[in-house]
C-alpha cells in the first residue's frame, strides 16, 4: 500500500494556479525530494498533503486514508518540520514537547518528552525557554516535536534554511537515526543533498510535475541539467 | 465520489430576462404608491384640537399630519433591506458548504443592496424623527438597530477589502454575513424589550387603516421588484468583471 | 382661513421640507447606485476592448 | 494510542495559554495599564464638570466603555503567540476538532478579562464613586460583568481569528467587534446602571436585560462554535 497517492491535485489562489494537476504515488519507506524554482508550488503541495491547506480539485491519500474524508485520522500519521519551529518561545523545551504529546494523546507525555530530548541531545537544556535556543537547537527540538506521536510520514519544508554547516551535519545524522521505515518528503533547494538522500525525485514547475522518477533511473548529471533547464524555464 | 451537481447561479439565465421588466414594474409601482400616499391615504391624526371643526362634511378633531407620509416608503424599504440580508446569509451558507466562489459573489452583491436599502431606511427614518421629535437623532430602538446593521455591513466591506486571497476572503465574508444575520434580530429584540429608563417612547405604530395598508403594500411590492432588478443587474456586472479578469489571466499564461 | 382650519393644517407647511428631502434623497441615492453600476459596466467594456486587441495582437503575431 | 478526549485537549490548550500568560504576564499588564490610562482620561474629562450624583447615573456606562476597549486590546493579541513561530500550524496538525481551539482560547480570554476587571472595577469605584452613598445592590454589578465578559470573549476570539492575518489587524477587529456586541453592551449597561442606582424598582431594569444578555451569549457562542472550523482552516 502506498504511503502517499495524489490524483491531479490542484490548488488555486483566485485565478493563480499554485498546483495544476499534480499526480504521483510514493511507496512506503521512500524518501522523496521535491525540487523546483521559487513559486513552483513546492510548499503549497506540502501544505495540501499535510492537511494544512484544502485542495481546490483532485484528491490525495496518505497510508490509504483520503485527506478529504478523514483529515483528523491522517493528521495522526504525519509530522512536519519547516523553517518555522512551531514551538512556543516562552515555554521550555520540555513543556513544548509535553504539550504536543498530550495533544496527540501519547501514553506518558513526560517520559516521551524526556526520551525525545535525549535523542536530539538537548536534555541538558530541558528547562530552558525555547526563546533562548540557537537556530540549530530550535530545529532539533522541532524534529523532536514532529516525532512525538511516532508519525508514519514526515514532511520537511526546506529544513536546512538558516542552519550553519555544523548544524546541517547534526540535522542529517538525526534524520538518519530517526529514519526507520518512515516515509520522508523533503522540499529543498540544495540539489546535491536532496539528491543524495532521496530514493525518489520530483521536479515541479508552475504547479505541474516536470519529472517524477526513482533515483536509480536517474543519473545525477542529467538530473542536474534537467533541473537547471526547469529553473531557467520557471523563471522566464 | 460523484461530485453532487451543484446548481451554480450564473448571470444571463432566466432571472436576467425578468430583471429589466421587474425594475420597470417596480418603478411604476413605487410612483403609484407615492401618489397614493399623498392622495389616497388619509393623513394621520396629530395633536387634538381645542374645538372640532366641520371640514367638507367630516368632523375633524385632530391636527392633520402629513409628515407621516414618509412612513409609506420608510417601512417597505426597511423590510426589503432585511430581506436582502437574508439572501446574503443564505448565499453565505451555500458558499461555506460548496466552496463555490460564485455564491460568494451573490452574497457580496446581496450585502451591497442591504447596505443601499439600509441607507434609504436611515435617511427616511431620520428625517421623520427630525420633524416628529425635533431632534436629529434619538437612541430610539428602531433607529439604533438600523444604525448597527449599517455599521456591520460597512465593516463587512472594509474587511473584504483588506484580504487578498479570494478563498479566505470569501470564507470570512460568509461567516460575517451569517453572524450579522443572527445578530440583527437579537439587536432588534434587545433594544425594544429593555425598558429604556431614559425617556418613555410613545410608540406610534398603532393600527393601520385599510387605505394606509393598501398604500404600504403597493410600495412594498414595488420596492421588492426594484431590489430584485437591481440585484440581477449588479450581479451581471460583477460576473462580467470576473469573467474578464479570468480571461486576462489566461492571456498572460 | 378661519383659525381652526389653520390649526388643523398647522403642521403641513413646516413638515413639507422634510418630506420632500426624504423622498429626494432616497431617489438621489438610488440614482447614484444605478450610475455606479452603469459606470462599472462601461469600465468593464473598455477593458474588454483592450483585451480583444491584445488577443488579436497575439493571434497576429503567431500567425505571421 | 487512541485520540485523547476533546476535553483533555481543551484542558491542555487552556493550560498552555495560562502558563504562557503567567510566565510573560504581558497581556495582563498591558490591559491593566491601559485600563488605568482610560480612568485617567475619565478623570480629566469628568473631574471639573460632573458632580458626585451624575457620576452614579453614568457610572454603568463609563465602566463598560472602559471594559470594552481594554478587552479589545487584549483580544487583539490573543493569537499573537500562535502567529509568532507558526504555532497555529503546529496546533492545526494535531488531530483535534477545531472548536476545541476556539473554546480553549475563549476561556483563556474570559479569565484574562475577568482578572483585569477585578483590578479595574474597584479602581473605577475608588476614583469616581467613592463620594456618594453606596446602593445596597452595588455588588449585583458582578452579574452583568460576568455575562458581558463571556459574550465579548466569545465573539472577540472568533473575530480575532478572522482578523489575525488581515492588514490593519487591530482596526479591523474593532470595526467588526463593536457593532456585533452592541446588543450585549446595551443590555449590560442598563443592568449595571440599574444595579448601581439601586432605586426601588431596580429589578425591572436589571432582570430583563440580564436574561436577554444571557440569551445573546448562548446564541452567539453557539454560532461562533459552529462556524469556527470554516474560519480557522480557511
Amino acid at each position: 500500500m502506498n504511503a502517499i497517492e495524489a490524483h491531479n491535485l490542484s490548488k488555486a489562489f483566485g485565478t493563480r494556479k499554485a498546483l495544476d494537476g499534480v499526480s504521483f504515488e510514493l511507496p512506503e519507506g521512500a524518501f522523496l525530494s521535491i525540487f523546483g524554482p521559487n513559486g513552483a508550488g513546492k510548499t503549497t503541495l506540502l501544505r495540501v498533503l499535510s492537511t494544512l491547506a484544502r485542495p481546490t480539485a483532485g484528491s490525495a491519500s496518505i497510508c490509504g486514508i483520503d485527506l478529504k474524508e478523514s483529515p483528523n485520522e491522517v493528521r495522526g500519521l504525519i509530522g512536519m518540520i519547516s523553517h518555522a519551529s512551531m514551538l512556543y518561545p516562552d515555554l521550555t523545551a520540555e513543556e513544548n514537547l509535553v504539550l504536543y504529546a498530550e495533544l496527540y494523546g501519547v501514553a506518558d507525555p513526560q517520559a516521551r518528552a524526556r526520551e525525545l530530548l535525549e535523542a536530539v541531545g538537548l536534555s541538558h537544556r530541558r528547562i530552558d525557554q525555547v526563546r533562548t535556543f540557537s537556530r540549530g537547537m530550535t530545529q532539533r527540538v522541532s524534529i523532536a516535536r514532529a516525532l512525538v506521536h511516532d508519525p508514519r510520514v514526515m514532511f520537511l519544508d526546506e529544513p536546512y534554511s538558516g542552519l550553519d554547516p555544523h548544524a546541517v551535519d547534526i540535522f542529517d545524522d538525526l534524520i538518519a537515526s530517526v529514519r526507520g521505515d518512515r516515509t520522508f518528503v523533503m522540499v529543498s533547494h540544495d540539489l546535491a543533498k536532496g539528491f543524495a538522500l532521496c530514493t525518489h525525485a520530483l521536479v515541479l514547475a508552475r504547479g505541474r510535475v516536470v519529472t517524477f522518477a526513482k533515483k536509480e533511473d536517474l543519473d545525477f548529471e542529467d538530473f542536474a541539467q534537467l533541473y537547471r533547464d526547469t529553473v531557467g524555464m520557471g523563471v522566464s | 465520489m460523484v461530485e453532487k451537481k451543484v446548481r451554480i447561479p450564473e448571470a444571463g439565465q432566466w432571472p436576467d430576462k425578468l430583471a429589466l421588466p421587474a425594475l420597470a414594474a417596480g418603478a411604476v409601482l413605487t410612483t403609484v404608491g407615492f401618489l397614493m400616499a399623498f392622495l389616497f391615504a388619509a393623513p394621520v391624526n396629530g395633536a387634538a384640537l381645542d374645538t372640532p371643526e366641520l371640514v367638507n362634511g367630516v368632523m375633524v378633531t385632530h391636527q392633520q399630519l402629513i409628515s407621516q407620509k414618509i412612513f409609506y416608503f420608510h417601512m417597505p424599504v426597511a423590510i426589503v433591506s432585511f430581506v436582502m440580508l437574508i439572501f446574503s446569509a443564505y448565499y453565505g451558507i451555500r458558499f461555506l458548504t460548496t466552496r463555490e466562489q460564485r455564491f460568494d459573489t451573490c452574497s457580496r452583491v446581496a450585502m451591497e443592496l442591504t447596505l443601499l436599502f439600509v441607507i434609504f431606511t436611515m435617511v427616511t427614518g431620520d428625517l421623520w424623527t427630525r420633524f416628529e421629535w425635533g431632534v436629529w437623532w434619538t437612541w430610539e430602538p428602531r433607529l439604533t438597530t438600523y444604525l448597527i446593521l449599517m455599521l456591520i455591513v460597512i465593516a463587512y466591506f472594509v474587511m473584504r477589502n483588506s484580504i487578498d486571497d479570494p478563498e479566505r476572503r470569501a470564507t470570512y465574508a460568509s461567516v460575517i454575513s451569517l453572524i450579522a444575520f443572527v445578530d440583527v434580530p437579537i439587536c432588534f429584540m434587545i433594544t425594544r424589550l429593555i425598558p429604556s429608563s431614559v425617556h418613555p417612547v410613545i410608540a406610534r405604530e398603532g393600527g393601520m387603516t385599510p387605505d394606509m395598508a393598501a398604500t404600504v403594500l403597493v410600495v412594498m411590492i414595488g420596492m421588492m421588484l426594484v431590489a430584485f432588478g437591481l440585484y440581477r443587474l449588479r450581479f451581471r456586472e460583477a460576473r462580467l468583471a470576473e469573467r474578464l479578469q479570468a480571461l486576462k489571466d489566461q492571456l498572460e499564461d | 382661513m378661519n383659525p381652526i382650519l389653520a390649526d388643523i393644517y398647522a403642521t403641513v407647511i413646516p413638515s413639507a421640507p422634510f418630506i420632500i428631502a426624504a423622498y429626494a434623497i432616497l431617489w438621489l441615492a438610488l440614482l447614484v447606485y444605478v450610475i455606479k453600476v452603469v459606470s462599472g459596466l462601461k469600465k468593464t467594456e473598455a477593458q474588454m476592448a483592450v483585451l480583444e486587441e491584445a488577443v488579436r495582437a497575439k493571434e497576429g503575431g503567431v500567425s505571421r | 494510542m487512541g485520540r485523547p478526549s476533546a476535553f483533555a485537549q481543551y484542558k491542555t490548550l487552556l493550560a498552555k495559554d495560562l502558563r504562557q500568560e503567567f510566565r510573560t504576564r504581558e497581556m495582563l499588564t498591558s490591559m491593566g495599564i491601559y485600563a488605568l490610562l482610560v480612568i485617567i482620561v475619565y478623570g480629566a474629562a469628568l473631574a471639573l464638570t460632573a458632580r458626585g450624583i451624575d457620576i452614579a447615573n453614568m457610572g454603568g456606562g463609563l465602566l463598560w466603555v472602559l471594559i470594552v476597549f481594554t478587552s479589545l486590546l487584549g483580544l487583539g493579541r490573543s493569537f499573537a503567540h500562535e502567529k509568532e513561530q507558526a504555532c497555529m500550524d503546529g496546533i492545526m496538525l494535531v488531530p483535534l476538532d477545531r472548536s476545541v481551539i476556539f473554546l480553549a482560547k475563549a476561556t483563556a480570554n474570559i479569565l484574562f478579562m475577568l482578572a483585569v476587571e477585578v483590578i479595574t472595577v474597584p479602581l473605577f469605584y475608588f476614583f469616581f464613586m467613592s463620594g456618594q452613598p453606596v446602593a445596597a445592590t452595588f455588588f449585583w454589578v458582578v452579574a452583568p460583568l460576568l455575562v458581558g465578559t463571556i459574550g465579548m470573549a466569545g465573539i472577540g476570539t472568533m473575530l480575532s481569528t478572522i482578523t489575525m492575518n488581515t492588514r490593519s489587524r487591530d482596526v479591523m477587529l474593532a470595526i467588526l467587534f463593536i457593532p456585533l456586541i452592541y446588543p450585549l453592551l446595551y443590555a449590560c449597561v442598563t443592568a449595571t446602571t440599574a444595579a448601581i442606582a439601586g432605586t426601588e424598582f431596580w429589578t425591572d431594569f436589571f432582570v430583563m436585560p440580564l436574561v436577554l444578555a444571557c440569551g445573546y451569549d448562548v446564541v452567539m457562542l453557539l454560532v461562533c462554535w459552529v462556524l469556527y472550523d470554516f474560519v480557522v482552516s480557511a
